[in-house]
């Protein structure tokens, strides 16, 4: 078949003229609507390809509530090892043999790149795919969307931190690819702006073994402070690197280094004060520990995705996905690939899992979420404590302090409305 | 100052290919196989010593105890599944990544996928001299080392059983004859070489590397690499060939500028390709005897 | 598709390296076409060139470099690539890739698009088999074997070790650049990351080489087929078991079978043990890859009577 | 035909040619003999340019050899034997005769079809077989075959008899007389095989620890004391 | 003959892969007995040999010295004493002469300095090993190689040596040699021998019975002087 779309409705997006191949409702039966999802189960690359567990867990609650609308959600889970090439067969073979309606949540950069333009020509959605890398996010690719959010944001925020820690100098050490380079890219102009030094800036490799030439060239620089993007066991080793340096600047990394079975491995003493951030609520945060969103996330995991673990901050991740997922296909018109997609253009969501007064908002913007909270890690009791964005001072338990996308953001950061009484997660603002 | 320090981390680079060549080096001695599969081996090896400290074994005997199941695994592995495949030359290659893949999907099904650390085998810290800082884990895993080379170039040079290997390695037709068994030696060479992935493994892991399934993936690369510069038969010249390539992989990346740490490999290859076409055989390697 | 080899069974020596040559021919066809806005036809064939010109050089050394060693330099040299790759992120995207057009039916065509672009790859290959092939029976061939089997003698007969190294090589990394730039335009999208850039794309070239067993054409076709489905296929049922499950597999299949799949059914007499032509994984509807290759004397991993 | 001159090679310690000198004359059948290791074999191999030798100088037909790459030397005429056949296992019996013919074709010299060369040396029916497995015998007609194909003017044969019955010997030496006699041939021998080398060859070169120690008539050499106690025995 | 030979071989089959070989061999050899083996080029010698030891498949059975060896392994079989001289040059190429020496009495218990002194004997017969010890093996000439392959073999101490062709490659005087120091070692230690050898004067001169071999079966069997001396044989199966 081809496009036969009822064509938008007063929309400025008129997602179906380009399509080559239109199947609106393929996927779709009374009962079922069958979506799938692409993600490393194996390789370097599995343990953020947990996030399927949440995802899966969400969705078989929902299932057992009687689904969407009556109709029950199937998910496909394949696994690409974080090889784009297997990416592509992968969504090739879910759209073309499954059928299926949509694809949710591919998980990395190069991986979504090998299949956006494939699902944009075939209009077929690419929701809430798993990265912040502002390329991914492109006006022009209108049936995908991304969920983090980007890591321009994010490096903005730290920046930010730096700047009002009053440092001088900034190191940088991050992974030669293009999450890597991402985090630099964003972050050097705001320092700079600043007129703080940007020093020395190593990257490596991340097969590579060991990380330490890496640290005794940046240890030489001794800058005040020193921005870390890397993922995995860089992480520990980086920190661990540094501490026995006994050089001492101002830890700055990326939400993916503070994963708490990343921090578990760090020496006693590494890692400490080190910033990061944050959007959601992780489950290893004792302020959450009493949190009822998180209760119920951890009760269907344990029901439905058992192997799974609950503490893996990218398993709640996929939870909170699908709770996203489900109100955006709850809000579509018809369930159509165009509505569906549509809706999600237009949500404008807050679920439980995240922190207050963070928002899925995509209407007018490719990048949804537009709010982080900064926090900073304790070695001595190993948790994190938020902070607050200027002056670096703990908040109480509880509060949050965001920063926020599009404007200054030396200026921006502002209380959120609630603390503590989430407002309900509904489909409309 | 710096470049001491460079050359202090390249030696530490240079430790972590040196461990798993050194595996390599043993496997090729009395088998003439190149394992590609020996990195994977050597994971599961440290995998199981962190079971094992698990249940409260110190790591030296944790070590020791993994290191002898790594032998019997080893060995049954030759015996059931590369030696039936030995006969034609590219098929135990791909026996070889078959027992990769499988030991990489035993590492994450049985392990899972979080990293963990290995408690260190020599005392944390390290020694500082006119601010150059030298773990105390490095000079144990380079004295460690030391103890396996000697031990190792005695055994081959020195004794009987170690001259068998070197026949059995290159003409298992002619060690026929000459009543030597040569699927056992294939045996217990591997059996050997498994039990040294073991020691690699716990090598790394005191080098600053976390235990999790893929941690050797790229090691195995830099380790063969290492075992090229220094030739496949010498366990010396798995060391140096190793330390050469950390050293000069660290120098170049911290010193010269615009060559950043992601190239190393880069470099890498540079290097063994000069010393390959001065001495096709590498540095330490005996060129194969051809005559008509 | 499939890409294919020559070398292997020829010259009998390894590389594990020709991942590289499949990245130089998609990287160069896909950013000649998106940076210089070159025709894909004038595009691919620069690929494929270039991988060519590239085996070329890369085949000097091997005149010193041999057997088991040989084929870790080109283990190296495979690891290299995205290094490289990233080094030049600006043209090449790195990790982040390169959106490469896909090849479209000409105007008027009643073939789709993916259908355009099977017939387009598998043309190819038949090409490139038809080639080897002939090669394999030709002269050059013989020599090849010679060279492969004796290189002494050979040179005794007439056969020049140099010339023919540089030019199997070049061949033979022309061949799997003509698959990457093949790769490039029916993918739409490379990456360092992608498989077959990596050494991971070199091993399963050269699985796929031996699975299928050397000797015989379908041999090389049916080992593609299984190297690349037959994980897709168990990695749906049970993704954390496929790869133990391919290892496995790969492994029955090698001690049931040593000579490769194509010796269940026929039984060739020993006369020609080496082969030649080489597979590639032969995906889903259009994609290409891969290839491998090896070459040259001796025992690759030693044995000598 | 052949000129050696003044050849000296040594390996490490080893000096396996001293002074070399010798002839072989166009069309005839020379002998090349010696104990083990006095230097045959490297003899050989520097005549077909695998080695080169220190000092010293090779002529063929007036053409200087040792500004010749080995593998042009079957274009000049030159084809050998090895005394391990040096066979190529990955191609049939056929397919290795065929490399030899594959030679002849280039250098357009008249050379003997590949199919009479196998029925001559009573190949055909093992033509198609791998040259693996062979027996001892079979191999050295499989060498001498290749050999023969490549339309050679001289032929260097490396103990071609070693192996063979006391009959085989006979025929072989019957196949290579008639063989030269219609391609023109000549032949430079190494042979143990005593009686086969008397009965076949117009001249004899004896060398010893790398030195000519005798070079005359096969009749002269046999009764040569110096060759006697060197090589022959009582 | 003795009622209990060292070797006794009945009805052995062998074959490689769908190529049969040998068809039903029976053969014996009696403790301290030389026995040479002829036949026609292709006829199975060497296949014979090399099942006798152990190195191709085959069925039937052997027997060395009241054990059944049919189905142990080549290295089983030399530690029993029976030692194999295999046809062409089956020496450890990439070894020294010294260690190829040193590999021949790899099966027996021996003190250093007592290899020593039995690997000097062997230098003695043959000196040029002496000259070349450090050298490695495959560099040496052709029948150097034998000579080593022969010394090596020697240096198992053999209760039965099988020897493929040991004038192979080698020179007149040192044939001569080599079979004088096989009868020596025959005559001094009962060393038992099994000879396939082309050249017939010399193994039918020093053997007590021969074997004619063709076409994978035995086709004469009897004492060497009656072969050698009968003309219609010699000249049906030896061509002369
Ligand atoms: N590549 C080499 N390195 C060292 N020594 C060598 C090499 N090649 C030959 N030799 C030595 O040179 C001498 C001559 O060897 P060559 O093979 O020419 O002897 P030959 O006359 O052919 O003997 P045979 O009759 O036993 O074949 C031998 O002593 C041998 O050990
Ligand atoms: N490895 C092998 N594979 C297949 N066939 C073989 C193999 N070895 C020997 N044969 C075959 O077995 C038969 C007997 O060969 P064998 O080598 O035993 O003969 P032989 O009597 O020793 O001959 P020669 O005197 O020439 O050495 C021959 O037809 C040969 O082709
Ligand atoms: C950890 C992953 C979710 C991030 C991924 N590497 C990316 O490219 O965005
Ligand atoms: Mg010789
Ligand atoms: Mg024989």
């Amino acid at each position: 078949g081809d496009g036969g779309d009822p064509a938008s409705t007063g929309d400025s997006l008129n997602l179906t003229a380009d399509c080559l191949h239109y199947d609106p409702t393929a996927g779709v039966t009374t009962d079922t609507i069958k979506l799938g999802t692409s993600l490393p189960l194996t390789g370097a690359l599995a343990i953020p390809g947990t996030f399927h567990f949440g995802l899966e867990a969400y969705l078989a609650t929902v299932n057992a509530e009687g689904g969407v609308n009556g109709r029950k959600i199937e998910l496909t889970v394949l696994d690409d090892g974080y090889d784009p090439a297997k990416t592509a067969t992968n969504v090739n073979e879910l759209v073309n043999r499954d059928k299926v309606f949509g694809i949710v949540g591919i998980l990395g950069t190069a991986t979504a790149l090998a299949v956006q333009q494939d699902l944009q020509d075939n209009c077929v959605p690419n929701l809430f795919i798993q990265t912040g890398a502002p390329v991914v996010a492109d006006p022009a690719q209108t049936w995908s969307q991304i969920q983090f959010p980007t890591y321009s944001l994010e490096a903005q925020a730290l920046a930010q931190r730096a700047i009002n820690a009053g440092v001088k100098s900034v190191s940088i050490i991050s992974q030669n690819d293009a999450f890597g380079k991402a985090y630099v890219d964003a972050l050097v102009s705001p320092l700079k702006d600043a007129g703080v030094t940007v020093g020395t800036q190593v990257t490596y490799d991340p097969g590579a073994p060991s990380v330490e030439t890496q640290i005794t060239q940046l240890a030489a620089d001794g800058a005040d402070a020193v921005f870390i993007a890397a993922l995995g066991t860089k992480c520990p080793q980086i920190l661990n690197g540094i501490k026995s340096s006994r050089w001492n600047p101002l830890l700055l990394s990326v939400n993916f280094c503070t994963s708490r079975g990343l921090l578990g491995l760090l020496e006693d003493g590494a890692g400490d004060d080190m910033i990061g951030t944050t959007w959601y609520k992780s489950p290893t945060d004792p302020q959450f520990a009493q949190d009822g969103a998180l209760a119920a996330y951890r009760e269907a995991l344990a029901k439905y995705s058992p192997a799974a673990d609950p503490d893996e901050d990218f398993v709640l991740d996929g939870w909170l996905v699908g709770q996203l997922l489900v109100d955006v296909l709850k809000s579509a018109e018809t369930l159509d690939r165009a509505s569906v997609m549509r809706a999600a253009h237009e949500a404008n969501l807050h679920v439980d899992t995240m922190l207050d007064g963070v928002r899925f908002a995509a209407a007018g913007t490719t990048e949804p979420i537009g709010q982080v909270q900064l926090r900073r890690y304790d070695s001595a009791s190993k948790t994190f404590l938020f902070i607050d964005p200027k002056s670096g001072d703990d908040l109480p338990a509880g509060k949050t302090s965001l920063i926020i996308r599009g404007t200054n953001p030396s200026a921006d950061v502002r209380e959120p409305s609630a603390s503590g009484a989430p407002r309900p997660s509904d489909g409309k603002p | 100052m710096l470049a001491l320090q460079l050359l202090v981390d390249g030696v530490g680079k240079g430790a972590i290919y040196a461990a798993l060549a050194l595996a390599i080096v043993v496997a090729h001695r009395s088998t003439g196989l190149i394992n590609f599969a020996q990195g994977e081996f050597a994971t599961l090896s440290a995998m199981l010593t962190v079971a094992l400290t698990g249940l409260g074994l110190g790591v030296w005997p944790a070590l020791a105890v993994a290191a002898a199941a790594s032998f019997a695994a080893g060995a049954l592995i030759q015996v059931v599944i590369v030696r039936p495949a030995m006969r034609r030359d590219l098929v135990p290659v791909v026996i070889m990544i078959g027992l990769y893949v499988c030991a990489n999907a035993i590492g994450q099904l049985t392990f899972g996928q979080n990293p963990r650390p290995l408690e260190g085998l020599f005392p944390a810290g390290g020694l500082v001299f006119g601010g150059i800082r030298v773990q105390w884990s490095l000079i144990g895993v380079i004295l460690l080392q030391a103890v396996v080379i000697t031990a190792l170039t005695l055994f081959f040079v020195r004794t009987k059983i170690g001259l068998g290997f070197r026949a059995v390695a290159t003409a298992p037709e002619a060690s026929r004859v000459a009543g030597i068994p040569v699927e056992r030696m294939h045996m217990i060479g591997w059996g050997i070489a498994a039990a040294l992935g073991a020691v690699a493994g716990v090598s790394l892991t005191n080098l600053g590397v976390y235990v999790e399934s893929h941690m050797m993936t790229t090691v195995l690369v830099y380790s063969l690499a290492a075992v090229t510069i220094g030739g496949f038969d010498s366990a010396l010249g798995a060391i140096v060939g190793g330390a050469i390539m950390g050293v000069v992989e660290s120098l170049v990346t911290g010193l010269v500028p615009g060559v950043s740490g992601d190239v190393g490999i880069l470099v890498s290859l540079t290097i063994i390709v000069l010393i390959l076409l001065s001495r096709p055989q590498g540095l330490f390697g005996r060129e194969r005897v051809a005559r008509v | 598709m499939a890409g294919l080899n020559l070398l292997t069974g020829f010259t009998g020596q390894v590389s594990v390296g020709h991942s590289a040559f499949f990245g130089i021919g998609a990287y160069v066809t896909g950013v000649l076409i998106v940076h210089a806005g070159v025709p894909m036809t004038a595009a691919i064939i620069a690929g494929t060139l270039s991988g060519g010109i590239a085996g070329a050089l890369f085949g000097i050394p091997s005149l010193r470099i041999k057997g088991t060693h040989l084929a870790i330099v080109t283990l190296v040299l495979a690891a290299s690539l995205p290094a490289v790759l990233s080094t030049f992120s600006e043209i090449t995207g790195g990790t982040e890739g390169l959106r490469v057009p896909r090849i479209t039916p000409p105007r008027g065509s009643f073939l789709a698009a993916d259908q355009t672009r099977y017939y387009v790859v598998l043309g190819a290959l038949l090409l490139v088999v038809l080639g080897v092939f002939m090669l394999d029976r030709s002269r050059t061939g013989r020599a090849l074997r010679a060279l492969g089997d004796n290189e002494i003698a050979a040179v005794t007969y007439g056969v020049r070790p140099m010339r023919l190294r540089i030019g199997v090589f070049a061949a033979s990394s022309t061949i799997t650049a003509l698959a990457g730039a093949l790769f490039a335009v029916t993918s739409g999208f490379i990456s360092s990351t992608t498989s077959y850039m990596t050494i991971v794309g070199s091993i399963v070239f050269l699985t796929a080489l031996v699975i299928g067993g050397r000797a015989l054409l379908a041999g090389p076709l049916a080992g593609a087929a299984i190297a690349e489905l037959l994980p897709a296929q168990i990695s749906r049922y049970s993704p954390e078991w496929a790869n133990f499950a391919y290892g496995a597999i790969l492994i029955a299949l090698l001690l049931l079978a040593p000579g490769g799949i194509s010796s269940l059914r026929f039984r060739r007499r020993r006369s020609h043990p080496a082969p030649h032509v080489l597979p590639a994984p032969l995906q889903q509807e259009e994609t290409p890859h891969d290839t491998d290759d090896t070459r040259d004397q001796a025992q690759p991993t030693t044995r000598i009577g | 035909m052949l000129r050696v001159e003044r050849l000296s090679l040594a390996f490490r310690g080893v000096q396996a040619l001293r002074d070399v000198t010798f002839e072989v004359a166009a069309g005839g059948v020379t002998a090349l003999i010696g104990p083990n290791g006095a230097g045959k074999t490297t003899m050989f191999n520097c005549i077909s340019r695998i080695l080169t030798p220190d000092s010293g100088a090779l002529s063929l037909d007036g053409i200087d050899l040792i500004g010749v790459r080995a593998s042009r030397l079957p274009e000049l005429g030159v084809a050998r034997t090895f005394q391990h056949a040096a066979l190529f296992p990955s191609l049939d019996v056929r397919g290795n005769v065929r490399i030899g013919a594959d030679v002849a074709r280039h250098a357009s010299r008249p050379a003997l079809p590949v199919d009479e060369t196998l029925e001559l040396l009573r190949l055909s029916a093992d033509a198609s077989r791998s040259t693996e497995g062979l027996p001892l015998g079979t191999k050295k007609r499989v060498e001498l075959a290749r050999a023969l194909a490549s339309g050679p003017h001289l032929l260097l044969l490396d103990e071609p008899a070693g192996g063979l019955t006391h009959e085989e010997v006979g025929e072989m030496r019957d196949t290579l007389l008639a063989v030269k006699e219609r391609l023109g041939l000549t032949i430079l021998l190494v042979e143990h095989h005593v009686q086969m080398v008397m009965s076949m060859s117009s001249h004899v070169v004896v060398m010893s620890s790398g030195e000519v120690i005798a070079d005359g008539a096969p009749s002269d050499v046999r009764s040569d004391p110096r060759v006697i106690s060197a090589y022959l025995g009582s | 003959m003795p009622l209990v030979p060292l070797l006794d071989v009945d009805n052995l089959h062998a074959r490689y892969g769908q190529a049969r070989v040998l068809h039903g061999v029976s053969l014996t050899v009696s403790p301290g007995e030389v026995v040479v083996l002829l036949g026609a080029n292709g006829a199975g010698k060497t296949t014979l040999l090399r099942a006798i030891t152990g190195h191709v498949e085959r069925t039937g059975s052997i027997k060395f010295a009241g054990t059944d060896i049919t189905r142990a392994s080549p290295a089983a079989i030399v530690s029993l004493g029976l030692v194999q001289v295999p046809e062409g040059r089956g020496t450890f190429a990439d070894l020294t002469v010294q260690e190829n020496l040193r590999l021949g009495a790899y099966t027996r218990r021996v003190t250093a300095a007592a290899l020593a002194l039995e690997i000097s004997e062997i230098v003695e017969r043959f000196p040029i090993l002496g000259e070349r010890a450090g050298q490695r093996a495959g560099l040496l000439s052709g029948g150097e190689q034998q000579m080593l392959a022969i010394g090596r073999a020697l240096l198992a101490r053999p209760r039965l040596l099988v020897l493929d062709e040991p004038s192979l490659g080698l020179a007149p005087t040192v044939t001569r040699a080599v079979f004088d120091t096989l009868r020596e070692l025959h005559d001094e230690q009962g060393l038992s021998l099994l000879v396939v050898e082309q050249n017939a004067d010399l193994s039918l001169g020093i053997a007590d019975r021969a074997y004619v071999l063709e076409a994978g079966e035995i086709q004469v069997d009897g004492p060497a002087a009656a072969i050698r001396d009968d003309a219609g044989l010699r000249r049906a199966y030896l061509g002369y």
